[in-house]
């Protein structure tokens, strides 16, 4: 029996390798096993190769995995495409097409010992149970049920119900198709039997969702009634989703002809009163960029989405990486600043969603979220959220008393001004891009130009305190920091329970708030940390530069980036720690030498 | 109409307009146009971009946003679907609508939402000083053009008519009465009304774009016996936009199709009460 | 005698104030004094307040200068309305126009004690000598040749030159007007007589010029052969001159219906082999980010201007500011570096100029100018620029052999590799914003990703070592150290002359390179140095933040920035050293203190 | 024509459009009419912005730039004018060229360079997976409109009649052979050309907007007696665009206007001979 495993499948683009993962993950959910599937496709956009790997575990689960306890291969050139992205190794256990003609002494994985190697006439056994190819899948479906005791009724259940429409005989086709592949692995026991133990009658029922419907089912909780954006790629499903859903809380869903026309109909949506938002990805990002800084200095409150792919341009759109920090901090011209959060899980992207609703109504700014593929389109179990903790935040509006000589932009203590909209009586104002006094009119004196800059800077300190948007684990004390955000936190989160239980003193920081910089969270937590890395998917290491504008880190903490489409993995980050806690124990040793 | 409510559009800023300019010719007719229609300052949403022109919402009491250069129209969509009971204006330059504001236009022709667009037209850049706006005659020699523009100019009034707009107007501030009546008529008309103002730069405007001018050539389309109600007729018009200064209402759509926002209206309607509270979005991913 | 006047001026629009600054900027430049003019307006396009300050002297001049020296108003009304633009002190001596009824010991300018002060019957003078107050302004010229000894006839011989067209009558009036002026001062000597010194004979020939004008002219020298843009104050100009200048060269200029398609235009004929540029100012930028990062990851060379202005947003179009320069480093998204150079004077503008159309040519990328509006519009003598000292570099072409097996993006060992053009047999390519092979063609590997971003980075190392992109000033030990960048580096050499003067031991560290970092210039320059500061025109004090980033700086060296629209004087930059010699030296003290 | 022309601008990257789109048809169309033209692939340059469509210059042999979206018109033209000896190819999808792209048409067609700007216009948003594009039919169901889209659509045809095209025509892959010779005149055509090609989108496009249906539907503009020299005539049948499929030339500008590129050249010329060495620049800036 195991706690969990990786299941990684790769074919051509008909073979169904997809729905496959859907339908495990779906089983997996309903029985109360915890999994996380991610899918991965090559640039056609039909007819390509596509991959899936699937984790189900009876315990939570922090990432998305590393080395396959199960790999099926439908065809090896395929599979061998996605290579980093399904890596098999020594408890591998494979399964393939045996149409394929490869024997399984010759499988092409260069110089691994697989666990074991299973060729299956699985395009025949779909042919003879149930007239077509195209139950493949459902044949792979009965095998991993029979070899590893997923949830076979779950399955069988889930693909009835997918089949219904088609009629019955689909169905019984199917029913064939899947119990062939069952007695198939029931008459062929692995040598050495792996089965998943039965899920523990989990605590809380949980959800099915990815990271982008997270982001829109926040959305709707905060209030949000309008969404104005434009499609791209990895971001588009939130759009989608609150295309089907915001109707019917009263609110619309615009289309616009560009990013920057989306992001316009928000600004505009904001000024006249409503909570708003968009989401986009890179290169929205850069066009909206003139518009966010109109929402800065007109203080209008909004919520700009960046699910993140690979840059710089065009990029890699299908990819995760975490290179836009920069940007979402620094793009603006002039000095302005946003607050930007960063969900690191599917179930978080839900919270922070919220939060930025939240922040950015409290305190009349544009909030970005940066997201990225890697959260945004993984499906995952989710422990359903107890939302009664959640509070929802409303924009400050003018009083009775402050109707009676209103100005929009007052240089109050707290920097916030009372936001009317039009519609009432008394508040009208005139909004704009330019500089102004304090009732709008506009301005070139300096003095009011400092006035409102650091009226607009001020207004940002509370966020400065919000503990709340960090997470630290492990021993205050730990010589060793690890600072990871985004996707990249879970795997941060995986290596630091691997480390200790390796007896390793480490900690781990996880901001959601990345600016403005929380100077006092990460001197007191760096105030124990003699070495450190700060953990992202980037060339350049985004946070820890930025980290480096506002905090005095100790010497030794680094950054461990690299480029995106190539996820850091937890053993990765395990063997830096294991070196540095060594290096640790070097210079403690030395000290300890007698000086001659 | 009575002055008081005239002025009651009027805010106490100062305009900064050269002494002369067309625009305040416009802001005379928009006050006059908003006093006629008799909705209280604090339910209209005046929007525009940036320019001498954009600076017109100041000059209002109504709720303003003089937002940036060539996003005044999606600004504005997105306020009148926020708030449909909002009238909603929008106005600004030359530049500001055709030249980077262009890509704009033909979305918020095609969705229809209930506003009204005064392109304050003066065939220059104003703001910065007297550059080839995208309606300059070709061959005007400006300050970005020292030996004439090589580029024939853009055609507002037909681009808009080909973009499939209800009502669609030309008025200039040599005709005060004019200008005024195609304004109020554009904001009565329900769906999305162009107005093309020829407002003289009288700083850098082209010669033959002046108040003297416009007196001399103007023609009232109401005098040249032209059918509002045939598009095809008023793109035939339009096309001596340049030559001909035409004054009234090119095209005026007998049946208006319904507004966007009516559509939006009717959606929300029928999905509302399928409405789950918002606390409960969640239960959508319970898995089954 | 006087070595040096600061005179200011302010009045109506028709007053014709700056006509008159030119007339006298000219005056002294055919004189061979050095001298800078700095013109100010207010909000209205035509029939507001306008203002000017001219700073002459025989001496080299490093900034428009502080206290006014002589202060014309031609009204009150206006001359209050430019404030801390127009300061005046107890060295200044006030003209007036007596019409305004304001009795001498009446002036309006509170509490301050002037050396003397002249009200003058301007107007009347002028309808009396040339029957017409337009000829207020010649009059004040007279007045200003007669008093302080400015160059009476090569004024008058200016203003000859350019009424000649307007006819005899013209000319002969304003002759009355200028010698009214001149007889008025002679007849009414000033109590203590201030006359400005003989030019001293100038070893090179003077240049005339602004900014922006040199911006044009340094792409012109540096070969540019295309330029496409937008309008946008403060850069306009630098469109217009080569919108005269450049089809002489076989170039050509495209006004664009925006800054995207302006930069998209660039991009095109860089792409087609020509060297190309662009100009803008902050909004102008912001909407260029997305085009911006295509030019960085197709490898493109281009020079993009930004003449920075008061932000964000709109902001305050006509005033000075440095707040872009996050936004230049840092707005696209991606692991994206491009190089950011910025001018720190009129002069220097020409040469930045042609050392970024270098840099864009050698290096394959866009390169940032950031100028800003005081460089850009104010005009300046300049001695004379010797430019045979100075490089023209072109991109390299691929050879007979690179064609043989031609690879556009290959991973050379400099990062750079040969890029053909259209026309070229051999060379066919394909360009993409996505990321791609060697060859150019698209790719979703993450390995690839990987090298390439380290490619695009690498290449940019050389600049690194790039010494010859900053300048040191003052003693190489010294404990007390400025930075300063654009515009306020001449406030700072300024502040730094008077500081040695004052046997304050400073250094003073202006670099022209602002991004990638030069680590290593900035570490030896911070080896001596125990306090500092980082001279900005921004809120944030932005290059500060820039350089924490990648340097370990001193813990005493701070930034003192402030917002835009109110420039740091050599006078402030002055007291906080003298501040830091005092706190320097206290510590010493403490140190010399025996220990008990 | 011989093959070897024809295959001599395929390149070697293999398509990865779906089995069956019709972009497959138009890189056909394509290397016909370049074959037929003549020019070499290094004197070609190929532009196009984002998008299945997009990727098309990726399947020629001349030199390509898959650019970012939308932004193809204005890198052609500068491409144009840096070298106007090159032959200008310039594609995209329907989205690509009239959503975001829509800004730069207008000021491409009037500025007149002499490039061919062909659209694949499918009705929806390929590449992204289906989404609601600016040509998508009204009430179009997609995974961006799941109740059916509330906008009219984008008439790419009438538009750039309407911006003074010099010639404008429409293709479908359903017609290889007219295909092939429209966009061989387009390319041919001295100054701005518009080719529009019903592309089918075979994965997402709606189900009235494939080859099926075009083989119906498909009236030649030669058939119905349309005299392509009339540009009102051309606007009048253009707006039946979405519910009739005409094929061929619309509009063929009889008397061509001069192209931009040309007066550029005139302008140098002209000043060129007053042109000091750049070296000596600076004097400009010699007081007086
Ligand atoms: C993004 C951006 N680009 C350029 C500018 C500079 N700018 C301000 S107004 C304007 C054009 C003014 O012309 P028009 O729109 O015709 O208005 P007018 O002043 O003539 O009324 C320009 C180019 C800007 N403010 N923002
Ligand atoms: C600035 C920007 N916004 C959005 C996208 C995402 N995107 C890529 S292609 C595309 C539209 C594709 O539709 P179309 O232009 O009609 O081309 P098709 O795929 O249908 O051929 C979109 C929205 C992008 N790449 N860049
Ligand atoms: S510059 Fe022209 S448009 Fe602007 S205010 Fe003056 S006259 Fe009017
Ligand atoms: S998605 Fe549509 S447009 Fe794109 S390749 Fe497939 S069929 Fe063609
Ligand atoms: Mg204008
Ligand atoms: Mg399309």
């Amino acid at each position: 029996m195991t706690s969990e495993l990786v299941i990684g499948m790769a074919g051509a683009g008909g073979d169904g390798i997809v729905s496959a993962g859907e339908s495990l993950i779906a089983a997996a959910a309903v029985e109360g096993y915890h999994a996380v599937l991610t899918k991965s496709f090559g640039s056609q956009i039909r007819g390509g190769e596509s991959s899936c790997r699937l984790r189900i575990s009876v315990d939570p689960i922090l990432n998305p995995g590393g080395i396959l306890d199960v790999a099926v291969a439908f065809n090896w050139d395929d599979f061998l495409r996605f290579g980093a992205e399904l890596p098999v190794g020594g408890r591998t256990i494979v399964l393939y097409e045996s149409a394929t003609g490869v024997a399984p002494d010759r499988v092409p994985l260069a110089g691994i010992v697989l666990a074991e190697v299973r060729p299956v006439p699985i395009g025949q056994m779909a042919r003879e149970a149930a007239g077509t190819e195209k139950a493949k899948n459902t044949v792979v479906l009965g095998l991993l049920a029979g070899w590893f005791g997923i949830a076979p009724d779950a399955i069988l259940g889930g693909l009835r119900r997918k089949l219904a429409k088609k009629g019955a005989e689909v169905v019984e086709a199917n029913d064939r198709a899947f119990s062939a592949g069952l007695r198939h692995a029931e008459g062929n026991p692995l040598a050495v039997p792996r089965r998943l133990e039965p899920s523990r009658p989990s605590t809380s029922a949980k959800l099915l969702a990815d990271g982008n419907d997270m982001c829109a089912a926040g959305a709707i909780f905060a209030g949000c009634e309008f969404f104005g954006g434009y499609p791209i790629t990895p971001s588009t499903e939130i759009m989608q989703f609150l295309g089907r859903e915001l109707w019917r809380y009263g609110g619309a869903v615009l289309q616009a002809e560009d990013e920057i026309a989306g992001l316009g109909a928000v600004v505009g949506a904001s000024f006249a009163g409503r909570k708003a938002m968009t989401a986009t990805s890179g290169p929205g990002m850069s066009l909206k960029t003139e518009m966010l800084g109109l929402a800065t200095i007109a203080e209008l409150p909004l919520v700009c989405v960046n699910v993140q792919r690979g840059g710089p341009s065009t990029g890699i759109p299908t990819k995760s990486e975490q290179a836009d920090l920069f940007q979402a901090v620094f793009s603006a011209h002039g000095d302005a600043v946003r607050p930007v959060l960063a969900p690191t899980s599917v179930a978080d992207t839900f919270t922070v969603t919220v939060e930025a609703f939240n922040i950015a109504e409290e305190y009349q700014t544009p909030v970005i979220v940066l997201s990225d593929q890697e959260i945004a389109q993984r499906k995952e179990t989710v422990d359903s959220i107890d939302t009664s903790r959640l509070r929802v935040v409303d924009r400050r509006r003018p009083t009775a008393a402050d109707l009676e000589d209103y100005a929009r932009f007052r240089l109050t203590e707290s920097g916030i001004s009372p936001l009317s909209q039009p519609g009432l009586e008394g508040g009208n104002y005139l909004a704009s891009g330019i500089e102004h006094t304090e009732r709008g009119a506009p301005t070139a004196s300096g003095e009011m130009h400092a006035r409102m800059n650091e009226k607009r800077l001020r207004k940002l300190d509370p966020l400065k305190d919000r503990e709340d948007l960090f997470e630290v684990e492990g021993p205050r004390d730990a010589p060793i920091g690890l600072v990871a955000w985004g996707s990249l936190a879970g795997a941060a989160r995986e290596a630091r329970l691997l480390a200790a239980a390796e007896g390793l003193k480490v900690k781990l920081l996880v901001p959601r708030l990345l600016y403005p910089v929380a100077e006092r969270v990460y001197d007191s937590f760096f105030r124990s940390v003699r070495s450190g890395l700060v953990i992202e998917q980037s060339h350049q290491g985004q946070l820890h530069r930025v980290l480096r504008m506002f905090v005095d880190l100790p010497r030794g903490v680094e950054a461990f980036s690299r480029s995106g489409a190539n996820p850091i993995r937890p053993e990765e980050i395990l063997d830096r720690v294991r070196q540095r806690a060594m290096a640790l124990q070097r210079v403690r040793e030395d000290e300890l030498q007698p000086q001659e | 109409m009575s002055t008081t409510t005239f002025t009651r559009f009027r805010s106490d800023l100062k305009p900064i307009w050269c002494p002369g300019c067309g625009d305040f010719g416009v802001v005379q007719a928009i006050y006059r146009a908003l006093a006629a229609v008799g909705r209280p300052p604090h339910e209209i949403a005046f929007v525009s971009g940036i320019g001498c022109s954009s600076r017109i919402p100041g000059y209002t009491t109504a709720y303003g946003f003089n937002s940036v250069h060539g996003r005044a129209l999606p600004i504005a969509q997105g306020i009148k679907l926020a708030n449909p009971d909002l009238l909603v204006l929008v106005a600004g330059g030359d530049g500001d609508g055709f030249s980077i504001g262009g890509g704009h236009v033909p979305h918020a022709v095609r969705r229809n939402l209930d506003l009204t667009y005064i392109v304050m037209d003066n065939q220059i850049y104003g703001l910065t000083k007297g550059q080839l706006s995208p309606t300059s005659p070709r061959g005007l020699k400006t300050v970005t053009s020292a030996y004439g523009s090589l580029e024939d100019p853009v055609n507002p009034l037909l681009y808009v008519l080909a973009y499939g707009a209800g009502f669609v107007a030309q008025g200039t501030p040599a005709d005060m009465g004019g200008l005024a009546a195609v304004i109020e008529e554009a904001i009565r008309f329900p769906g999305f009304a162009f107005v093309n103002v020829q407002s003289p730069c009288v700083t850098f405007g082209p010669a033959e774009a002046q108040l003297r001018a416009h007196k001399a050539q103007m023609q009232r389309l109401a005098d040249v016996g032209h059918d509002p109600s045939d598009r095809l007729a008023a793109m035939a018009l339009a096309q001596r936009y340049g030559e001909a200064l035409h004054t009234g209402v090119f095209f005026r759509d007998p049946a208006p199709r319904p507004t966007y926002e009516a559509a939006v209206r009717d959606r929300q309607a029928t999905l509302g009460n399928q409405a789950p509270s918002r606390a409960r979005i969640l239960e959508a991913f319970a898995p089954r």
